[in-house]
């Protein structure tokens, strides 16, 4: 059975979780509820930073090797002369990777962050945990995360 | 809602109309073949070339009309889809002007009358079969026989065996056949020919022999007697360095504005100028021949600067003419045109004819031998006696062929009144016209493309029609009517044939005759006879001669046009599209007024005048034009009907000037089709000299050469040789089935034409007209910026646009600095029946895809096509582009520039070759050869 | 060494005069060596005081504790303008002086750059005043800086440099060039809050957070060069115009400016890109000063990127004159309380 | 409630597309089909059983760019003879009577083909045989079109052969 | 902005029911409004398709002005765009506060107006059916698309542009629907549940959503930067003499966030109204949203002057000509109104009073609406109508279908505004709330 502290102030709420992590209470089994992001509590509880930031970076850089690799090679497959301009045309090219860059790392990162934070989650979907604007802290008996 | 809307629709609903590629033609379509071939070997790829003879204006230039097999509303059939000059021969050389181009609207033309009619007494027409036809006319003849009225009939220039066979009826049936009725009959001249040398013709100006030209008022490049012979030998002429050309005139015309020196003269003042010219010779003694005192001392004698001041010409012109005249090897002076019709043109023709003959006349420059075949064409002395009769109602049945005096007779003479008053009139064309919607009874004529028949263009050329289409329509040709009432009975056609082939078997016998038919063309010999002067007559003449009285008044004068000659070619739609090329005004009437009038009156382009003469008067918009003088306003012919007509009752000719009209302002304002943006090249080094010191910014385009297997497609244009004639341009839009788009489009500046003629006027006394069509740039700009590659650039050096590639973004309009593309704004069609005349070997463009100049790739494909059978690379002049096809001065040349001994290739490399905005590294294919210096010191 | 005010003035005079010296009476071969000291040090000079201006108007803490050090400087804006004065007598450097033109004629050329730079100095003094003295107008006559700065900066890239090479123009010339200045002028604010932490003035804390922020901008800054570089190089490749390659044409076909040109590339832009990417390198001295270090120098090849394809250098004059200026430069610096004696 | 939402969606979007995607097919089998032809006339009988070679009807496919439809007449000078009595041939001569072309439906059409210049010519003077493109015609008792016709197909065999891929070889 | 007295709980509750209060069944007059956008929205379109069906001739434009009122309206659209991004992106990296009551209606309207910018791309192609040739997807001619056209990078810019921003507005929503789910009942309930995909606020959740917005908001920058170079270059690629100019990259950008910062105000005023947001969206705010768009102008002033200055500075004919033409020309009078409009108008906002007039700023941000779309204009047209070949100078003036597809695009953009100022929080709760905790 997890027990459960709610809070309206976010001091106080910051406060017990200092006393708990004092208290030895493994970090682990602590899951946090807050209307909006508290940084506070990631230093805390210490987690580690969000290994999102891979998912944006292998993003990017995909995009920008598919970038430059399809225009290059779209080109050379037919070459077709235009304006006298060298068929593989780099500077043109330039553009189209940046912008596939951003694509790739802006959709990967979304999907990255699905992923990580097991969403949708479509048991809550139906019916969801409402806090209001709490802020809660649950003990897990079990390990989670 | 057909598939092909649907799927249009669903292209911009959902992304999965990319399942289909192809949403644009018919659903399914037939095949159909013939039930029996033509004898003739024509398919698709071979089209088929028959010689014939152009008959839209009295010069007859050759023709070899290209026949293709095609489809047509399910009928696979054989169609004339471009006609072309004849390359050797002698009047034309190959070339064609734009009227010639636009031929092939007249034998396609929806108005053209498609079966016999006549008018009942309500005066509705009744169509009727021929054989009535025959009745009919029979029976009118009795009436008439028992009225003792005379028949009368009337037709436009002909000449060869249907003019004997009109004789022949005209006896067996008691007509008068009148003179023949051209508005340009030149009748000063051949007068003036009559009274100095016996001889009532006009010869055959050989400008290409001479090494001085000087003419008066002459537009001997647009109308003047064979404008495309004239064209011609001018280019040849150019080539010679000594060549000189001054060109006298009251007004501006293209033919002026080719002259080395335009020198522009007071109306009716010529005479003065050529008696001082005459005496002048004389004092210095520069004559060849003497001519006898007393004849010497009926020309009047003026001073310099009399002259200088009666004239309006500069001393020191007159004396560098004078000067250059006299050095002259063998000098050629034409005067006609609108310098002899006027009150003293008669005399002005004289005494050219006498000048001509002082400065020792010559066959080479100055052919009577080989003359015009003018003889038989009336006056309008024979005109106003016609017109006399009739109001006496001595005509009876009276035949009009081919000939629109109704709508080509000055106003005020009400013809069509008069022709009322004809018993019965029988009007033959092959498009309706005024004069034919008057008539009793309308009988259909074959077009010369659908008809046999014969012309002789002058004495000792033979040239031949023959029908390159069957008769659209239930229509005969002239000979087979005629035929038909000789022998009363109209059922088996082709009697003409028959009749023909004897003639032409009798008068050149079989082996002449297969040439004919395969040339287009014989010549025969003509006796040679000695030239010799007429003096008593010329004294005779000279003696009352008449002193004119200069008196400058505001002028409106009718100037006949490249475009409308005298009217007969201005319900030609092309002709319309194709803008006039000095004032780039497309469709129609305007006024030309000069610079200092509008000034005057206060006028803009477009704003409307009410131009009163007497008591006739017309509302027209004006158009400033450049180079005209003061007090001269000018329209053309057929544009505008010449509002009252006075004429010289010595010789008949037409007064092409009426004095002391009253221009007012109406204050309303008519958008004029303007296609040009400016008249002033403000420097663009798009001309030659402008262009030398585009050469000073230095730097390097960034991209190396991209090389070419085997061809490099190019051009050189020769500023020097084009007159800015438009045959290219019209040539263009048979050729490559250009959307014609009208008036209305013209004037939001939507024209179609993928080569047009730019003129550009130099600090106000010159034109120069400049070419411009797709330069094929190496560094194209248009290219890079299409997003689908519809337009790219081949290997062989081609500017191609792929048309159902292009979506249309209009990027690559936008970026050519030529302005050479055309976006096609809607589905532009040709109506029927003109769209037989569409080239199969080319698409139509469907709306929204943009289009260009090709350089004719369809003649290179096929000329690739020809030499890969027998495997070897195109020669040189295997591929002939359209416009250099028919440029009448060959100023077009057209070839590979791989090919270091092409002609292309050596004038791209000549000191005067440059390229048009050169500065902007575009490396067009196109070259333009500058103009000579000297001709700007002048 | 520490100078009073006047004596620092009577030193940077001298300075003048020697450089002036060096430039006329002492014939050397580098036409263009005048012309690169000043094209650097102006930018060098006008850049840290608009960065100051631009702190002010932002109200933006990120460069308030270092705004002394950055106004050290400002009255080296008339120590150019005078040197400027020296160019008059080598006109013939200007390809344009042939054909006298209604914008490109010497007397005006001269006047006109001369009391623009009168101008900024005159209102780099006002804003120095009004800022140390935390006056009301201080903002207003901070944006009147802003102002001159850009408005000079541009003149200077249009009128030195870019008409060497008449008639080639590109719009976008002017824009970078006093972008460049004000990146200069961030690198120089990190050095010296490097500089302040060494030497252990100031509030640790605070001036670590300056650095920091410097360097996010720099940062920035390297971006944005990259994209405005790139936008007028694009530009021009693909219009491909024959009298506006013929810059590029040059600079990238021969040896040594292809090779500056990627040098150039490098330094300014994927150095500090990568280099200042996470947030430790921000935050570490070592980095910072070095990016910082090798902008400066990105700059100086930058300039004679413009000037040596056209303009013969002569070294060992350049040196010299170099090491006064730097000697000035730091003068100034080291003096910066004698110089800014105005707010007292 | 216990009602999913999501997969709802899903499959109502689905369902769309679909149905979307059949009235495409649809219109797009419209002109895809063989059409129906006034005579049926079978290549079979007439290259297998009687051997005809195909340029004794399609007599220019070796010099123009169309192979040519043979003509009514062409078609009498056997069926004057052979086969008179049977129901097809009667068609035939009823049009050869009242001199009417045969209005025979089109099987091979290329998309868009007012814009597409192809030479049947250059194609059999490249040692192209009939079959490569028409399929197995003489097995065909109503001719089918065995290839689409489109760019794709052109380019494919334009490349393998390395001939010309230049485009303005083709489009007009 | 929350009293200092005041409990962070109540605050945030009276926060939340305020949105909702906004969310409340709608007044007739918004119907109204509704109403006449929509129907604008679809005459626009039937005069598309009547277009597509007839050709583009029933349009104004000719030769040699190939490009007309659609590419401006492209080209504007994409601007405002462009503020929505930057108010959300930049302002977020810079940590600038007053951002978070803009930056919801900010990325709505970036949003609906690169939808509405997308079309016009289409709109004016002539051959509209066919625009799936201008995306690089496999196809049976095996023929890819030309990628050194200016038109294809649009195609990549703005379609990337459309996603991320999409995606930048949506991740930014998640946890307020989340609350509004906690209010609404019925199916409204079961949407918004299923759209914010079952959202709990849990430490795992938040860790990973900040570390996503601040990488989004890092992407973002950059691109919305290089999306309206990309325009810019659609003109400077070419070499018509007042396109083809280098400094256009910036220039466009500082005009695409000038227009947009001017539209975010048009739109945010009367909304504010409205719906009674003064409690949330204070003066300050304003003031520092005006200093934005007073420091844009100063930049498209900057360009204005460079652009003229180096075109008599070259003494190069082409150039010169045109830039006479522009200042005296057909188009002159469009001309003046676009400087007074985005020159003289906004430079009063260096006075400070002006800046916290918000009535003031509604009158002048609709002046700067129009001035950017005339700025774009007479770029476009002037530039066309007199380039190289003076026989084919002429000059354009639009006819009804520009009007009416015009006033479509407007009915379109504001059509989706007003839906989503009634099914959406107009503010982003969370962001105030953590900036109120502060």
């Amino acid at each position: 059975m997890k027990n459960q502290y709610r809070f309206d102030e976010k001091h106080q709420f910051l406060e017990k979780l200092e006393n708990l992590i004092k208290d030895g209470v493994s970090s682990k089994k602590i899951i946090t509820y807050t209307p909006y992001p508290v940084h506070e509590v990631e230093h805390i509880l210490k987690v580690k930073a969000s290994p999102l930031r891979f998912f944006t970076l292998i993003g990017a850089l995909a995009g920008l090797l598919f970038g430059f690799l399809f225009t290059i090679w779209a080109s050379l497959d037919w070459p077709i002369i235009r304006g006298g301009k060298p068929i593989v045309a780099l500077p043109a090219f330039i553009i189209i990777a940046f912008e596939l860059t951003v694509l790739f790392g802006g959709v990967i990162s979304f999907i990255g962050y699905l992923l990580l934070s097991r969403l949708p989650d479509f048991s809550k979907i139906q019916n969801p945990e409402e806090y209001g604007n709490q802020f809660v802290i649950q003990i897990q008996d079990g390990e989670t995360r | 809602m057909d598939r092909r809307n649907f799927l249009k629709i669903l292209g911009i609903t959902s992304s999965t109309a990319m399942l289909s590629s192809c949403g644009v033609d018919k659903a399914n379509e037939k095949i159909i073949p013939y039930v029996i071939p033509p004898d003739e070997e024509v398919y698709p790829g071979k089209p088929l070339y028959v010689s014939t003879t152009c008959t839209e204006c009295p010069a007859n230039c050759g023709l070899q009309v290209k026949v293709n097999e095609k489809l047509y509303h399910e009928q696979r059939s054989l169609y004339p889809t471009k006609l072309e000059g004849i390359p050797n021969h002698p009047i034309n050389r190959g070339g064609l002007c734009a009227r010639g181009q636009a031929g092939l609207f007249r034998l396609y033309h929806p108005e053209r009358i498609k079966r016999p009619m006549v008018r009942d007494e309500q005066g509705n027409w009744l169509i009727i079969t021929w054989s009535e036809v025959v009745t009919r006319i029979q029976d009118e003849l009795q009436k008439t026989r028992r009225l003792g009225k005379i028949n009368t009939y009337l037709s436009n220039h002909t000449n060869g065996t249907i003019s004997q066979l009109k004789n022949q009826f005209c006896q067996e049936y008691g007509f008068e056949r009148l003179p023949d009725f051209e508005l340009f009959s030149h009748a000063n001249i051949k007068k003036a020919n009559q009274l100095v040398f016996n001889k009532q013709v006009i010869p055959q100006y050989r400008i290409a022999k001479t090494d001085f030209l000087l003419s008066l008022g002459a537009d001997i490049l647009e109308t003047f007697v064979s404008p495309v012979e004239h064209t011609y030998h001018f280019s040849i002429a150019k080539k010679n360095q000594h060549f000189r050309w001054y060109h006298l005139e009251p007004h501006v015309s293209l033919t002026g504005v080719q002259a080395d020196h335009r020198i522009v003269i007071y109306p009716e003042s010529e005479i003065i100028f050529l008696s001082y010219l005459i005496q002048t010779l004389f004092r210095e003694s520069h004559q060849k021949r003497n001519l006898p005192f007393k004849l010497l001392r009926s020309i009047p004698t003026y001073s310099l600067e009399e002259t200088a001041q009666q004239t309006g010409i500069y001393q020191q012109d007159l004396q560098k003419l004078v000067g250059e005249l006299s050095k002259a090897e063998n000098p050629l002076i034409i005067s006609g045109g609108i310098s002899t019709a006027h009150a003293y043109g008669l005399e002005v023709a004289v005494l050219t004819a006498l000048l001509q003959w002082i400065l020792g006349i010559t066959s080479e420059v100055v052919n009577f031998i080989n003359a015009r075949n003018y003889e038989n064409i009336g006056t309008f002395l024979d005109i106003n006696n016609l017109l006399h009769r009739l109001d006496q109602n001595e005509i009876g049945v009276f035949f009009l062929s081919k000939c629109d005096p109704a709508g080509q007779l000055p106003v005020d003479w009400q013809f069509l009144e008069k022709l009322k008053k004809a018993s019965f009139s029988i009007g033959l064309a092959d498009c309706l016209n005024a004069t034919v919607r008057a008539c009793n009874m309308i009988l259909p004529l074959s077009h010369t493309l659908e008809s046999w028949g014969d012309a002789q263009p002058f004495d000792g050329l033979h040239s031949i029609f023959q029908p390159a289409i069957e008769p659209q329509y239930d229509s005969k040709t002239e000979g087979d009517i005629l035929l038909s009432l000789l022998n009363n009975n109209s059922e088996f056609s082709l009697y003409y044939k028959d009749y023909l082939f004897n003639n032409l078997k009798s008068r050149f016998g079989e082996t002449n005759t297969s040439k004919l038919l395969q040339n287009g063309f014989i010549r025969t010999a003509v006796p040679e006879s000695e030239l010799s002067i007429n003096l008593n007559q010329v004294y005779q003449f000279l003696k009352n001669f008449r002193i004119p009285q200069v008196k400058r008044t505001e002028l409106l004068v009718f100037a006949p046009s490249i475009r409308g000659y005298d009217g007969r070619s201005t319900d030609l739609v092309l002709l319309n599209e194709i803008p006039d090329p000095l004032t780039t005004i497309s469709y129609g009437a305007w006024l030309s007024v000069s610079e200092e009038t509008a000034t005057r009156m206060s006028l803009k382009d477009g704003d409307e005048v009410e131009v009163r003469i007497a008591d006739e008067r017309t509302k027209l918009p004006v158009k400033k034009q450049k180079l005209l003088p003061e007090n001269v306003n000018l329209v053309q012919y057929g544009v505008v009907r010449l509002l009252s007509g006075s004429y010289d009752k010595r010789s008949g000719e037409l007064f092409w000037f009426i004095k002391d009209i009253i221009l007012s302002k109406t204050g309303n304002h008519v958008k004029l089709p303007v296609l040009s943006g400016s008249m002033d090249e403000n420097g663009r080094g798009i001309l030659p000299h402008v262009n030398e010191h585009a050469h000073e910014k230095e730097g390097k385009p960034w991209y190396p050469e991209h090389e070419h297997e085997n061809y490099r497609w190019g051009m050189a244009i020769d500023l020097e040789s084009c007159i800015g004639c438009n045959a290219c341009s019209a040539a263009c839009y048979v050729e490559n089935n250009i959307p014609i788009v009208g008036r209305k489009e013209h004037l939001l500046g939507r024209e179609m034409s993928w080569i047009r003629i730019q003129p550009y006027v130099q600090d106000n006394e010159s034109i120069e007209f400049v070419p411009m069509m797709c330069q094929h740039c190496d560094n194209a700009p248009c290219e890079p910026v299409c997003p689908v590659y519809a337009a790219y650039h081949n290997p062989e050096g081609l500017n191609v646009q792929v048309y159902n590639r292009c979506v249309g973004t209009r990027y690559c309009a936008n970026n050519c600095p030529y302005k050479a593309r055309r976006f096609n704004w809607f589905d532009h069609r040709l109506p029927e029946p003109l769209d037989k005349m569409y080239n199969p070997d080319i698409s139509i463009r469907d709306r929204g895809i943009m289009e260009k100049c090709t350089f004719c790739i369809q003649r290179i494909r096929a000329a690739k096509d020809k030499a890969k059978d027998d495997n070897r690379l195109v020669q040189e002049g295997e591929v002939i582009p359209a416009c250099a096809q028919t440029c009448p001065t060959k100023a077009i040349t057209f070839g590979n520039l791989e090919d270091k001994n092409s002609k292309a290739y050596k004038l791209a490399h000549s000191e005067q070759a440059y390229r048009a905005l050169e500065e902007l590294g575009t490396k067009p294919a196109v070259n333009y050869l500058g103009k000579k210096r000297e001709h700007y010191e002048a | 060494m520490n100078l009073s005010y006047r004596n620092l003035a009577i030193v940077s005079i001298v300075v003048i005069v020697i450089i002036g010296l060096i430039e006329t009476v002492v014939k050397i071969g580098g036409d263009g060596n005048l012309l690169l000291l000043l094209s650097f040090w102006s930018a060098l000079i006008q850049g840290p005081v608009a960065v100051a201006a631009a702190a002010e108007v932002s109200r933006g803490k990120w460069a308030q504790p270092m705004k002394r050090e950055l106004l050290a400087f400002y009255p080296l804006i008339l120590f150019v303008a005078l040197l400027f004065l020296f160019i008059s007598f080598q006109m013939d450097i200007y390809k344009w002086t042939e054909i006298q033109h209604r914008w490109l004629n010497k007397s005006f050329f001269i006047s006109r750059n001369f009391v623009l730079l009168l101008l900024s100095f005159f209102v780099a003094h006002l804003f120095a005043r009004a800022s140390l003295q935390q006056k009301k107008s201080s903002q207003l006559v901070a944006v009147l800086y802003l102002f001159v700065f850009v408005i000079s900066q541009s003149l200077i890239a249009v009128d030195w440099i870019m008409s060497l090479e008449y008639p080639w123009m590109s719009t976008m010339f002017p824009a970078i060039y006093f972008m460049e200045s004000f990146y200069v002028g961030l690198a120089i604010l990190a050095l010296m809050a490097v500089v302040t932490l060494r030497q252990k003035l100031g509030n640790k804390v605070e001036v670590k957070k300056v650095m920091r922020d410097a360097a996010l901008f720099m940062f920035g800054f390297a971006l944005a060069w990259a994209g405005l570089y790139y936008g007028q190089f694009l530009v021009i490749w693909y219009g491909n115009i024959p009298w506006e390659t013929s810059f590029f044409g040059i600079r990238m076909e021969y040896s040594p400016f292809k090779e500056m040109m990627t040098l150039i590339i490098v330094i300014l832009f994927i150095v500090p890109f990568v280099g200042l990417i996470s947030r430790k390198a921000k935050e570490s001295i070592a980095v910072v000063s070095f990016v910082s270090i090798l902008v400066l120098i990105g700059l100086l090849i930058e300039r004679l990127f413009y000037i040596l394809p056209v303009l013969p250098l002569n070294a060992f004059w350049l040196v010299i004159e170099f090491i006064l200026m730097s000697a000035i430069f730091w003068l100034f610096f080291k003096n910066r309380e004698q110089v800014l004696r105005i707010d007292k | 409630m216990k009602i999913r939402i999501a997969p709802y969606f899903i499959i109502i979007y689905v369902l769309a597309f679909i149905i979307f995607v059949i009235l495409i097919s649809y219109f797009w089998q419209k002109n895809r089909k063989t059409p129906e032809q006034p005579i049926n006339f079978s290549h079979q009988i007439h290259v297998s059983k009687v051997g005809l070679p195909c340029t004794h009807c399609h007599t220019t496919v070796e010099k123009s760019t169309a192979a040519g439809i043979p003509s009514v007449e062409t078609c009498m000078t056997c069926h004057k003879a052979v086969k008179k009595e049977s129901p097809e041939i009667q068609k035939l001569t009823k049009y050869w009577e009242n001199k009417q072309p045969v209005p025979w439906q089109r099987v091979y059409r290329l998309p868009a083909r007012k814009y597409v210049y192809f030479s049947h010519k250059r194609h059999i003077k490249a040692n192209l045989e009939c079959v490569n493109c028409h399929g197995n015609v003489e097995i065909m008792s109503i001719i089918k079109r065995v290839p689409k016709l489109e760019m794709g197909w052109c380019m494919s065999c334009h490349k393998a052969k390395n001939v010309s891929i230049d485009c303005a070889t083709c489009h007009k | 902005m929350k009293p200092e007295n005041m409990k962070e709980l109540e605050y945030n509750s009276i926060l939340e029911q305020d949105i909702l209060d906004a969310m409340r069944k709608p007044h007739p007059i918004y119907w109204l409004a509704l109403f006449i956008c929509a129907s604008f929205f679809v005459l626009g379109m039937i005069t598309w398709v009547i277009q597509m069906l007839k050709g583009m001739g029933i349009a104004g434009i000719n030769n040699p002005v190939g490009w007309g009122v659609y590419i401006t309206d492209f080209v504007f659209w994409v601007g405002i765009a462009h503020s929505g991004t930057l108010i959300s992106a930049v302002l977020f990296l810079f940590r600038a506060k007053f951002r978070n009551v803009f930056n919801r209606s900010a990325e709505a309207m970036t949003v609906f107006a690169v939808m509405t910018a997308g079309l016009f791309p289409l709109i004016h192609l002539g051959r509209s059916w066919l625009f799936y040739w201008l995306f690089p997807y496999p196809n049976q001619r095996q023929l890819w698309v030309n990628f050194q056209s200016p038109l294809v990078w649009d195609v990549f810019a703005v379609s990337t542009y459309f996603t991320i921003s999409a995606i930048f507005w949506y991740v930014g929503m998640v946890p307020d629907l989340a609350i509004i789910r906690r209010f609404t009942s019925g199916i409204r309930k079961k949407i918004y549940s299923f759209f914010s995909l079952g959202w709990t606020g849990s430490l795992k959740q938040w860790r990973h959503y900040t570390r996503l917005y601040m990488f989004l908001a890092a992407f973002a920058t950059p691109l919305v930067i290089s999306v309206h170079s990309v325009v810019s270059w659609d003109f400077a690629m070419s070499i018509i003499p007042g396109w083809h100019t280098t400094i256009f990259a910036p220039y466009f950008v500082a005009g695409a966030i000038f227009s947009g910062t001017a539209m975010v105000l048009t739109l945010i005023i009367p909304m504010r109204k409205i719906f009674r947001m003064e409690k949330y969206i204070t003066v300050d705010h304003f003031d520092k949203i005006s200093k934005i768009l007073l420091f844009t102008s100063l930049i498209v002033a900057y360009s204005y002057v460079v652009e003229f200055a180096l075109a008599f500075y070259g003494g190069h004919k082409f150039e010169e000509s045109h830039f006479l033409y522009r200042l005296l020309g057909d188009y002159r009078y469009l001309y003046w109104l676009m400087v007074l409009c985005n020159v003289i108008l906004p430079f009063t906002l260096f006075v400070g009073k002006l800046r916290r007039n918000i009535p003031y700023l509604f009158v002048l941000s609709l002046f700067v609406n129009v001035g950017m779309w005339l700025e774009r204009f007479v770029i476009i047209v002037s530039s066309l109508a007199k380039d190289f070949d003076p026989y084919n100078w002429g000059i354009y003036i639009p006819r009804w279908p520009e009007v009416f597809i015009t006033l479509g695009s407007f009915g379109m953009f504001f059509t989706f505004f007003l839906i989503f100022t009634k099914v959406l929080p107009i503010l982003s709760l969370t962001e105030i709330k953590e900036e109120a905790a502060e």
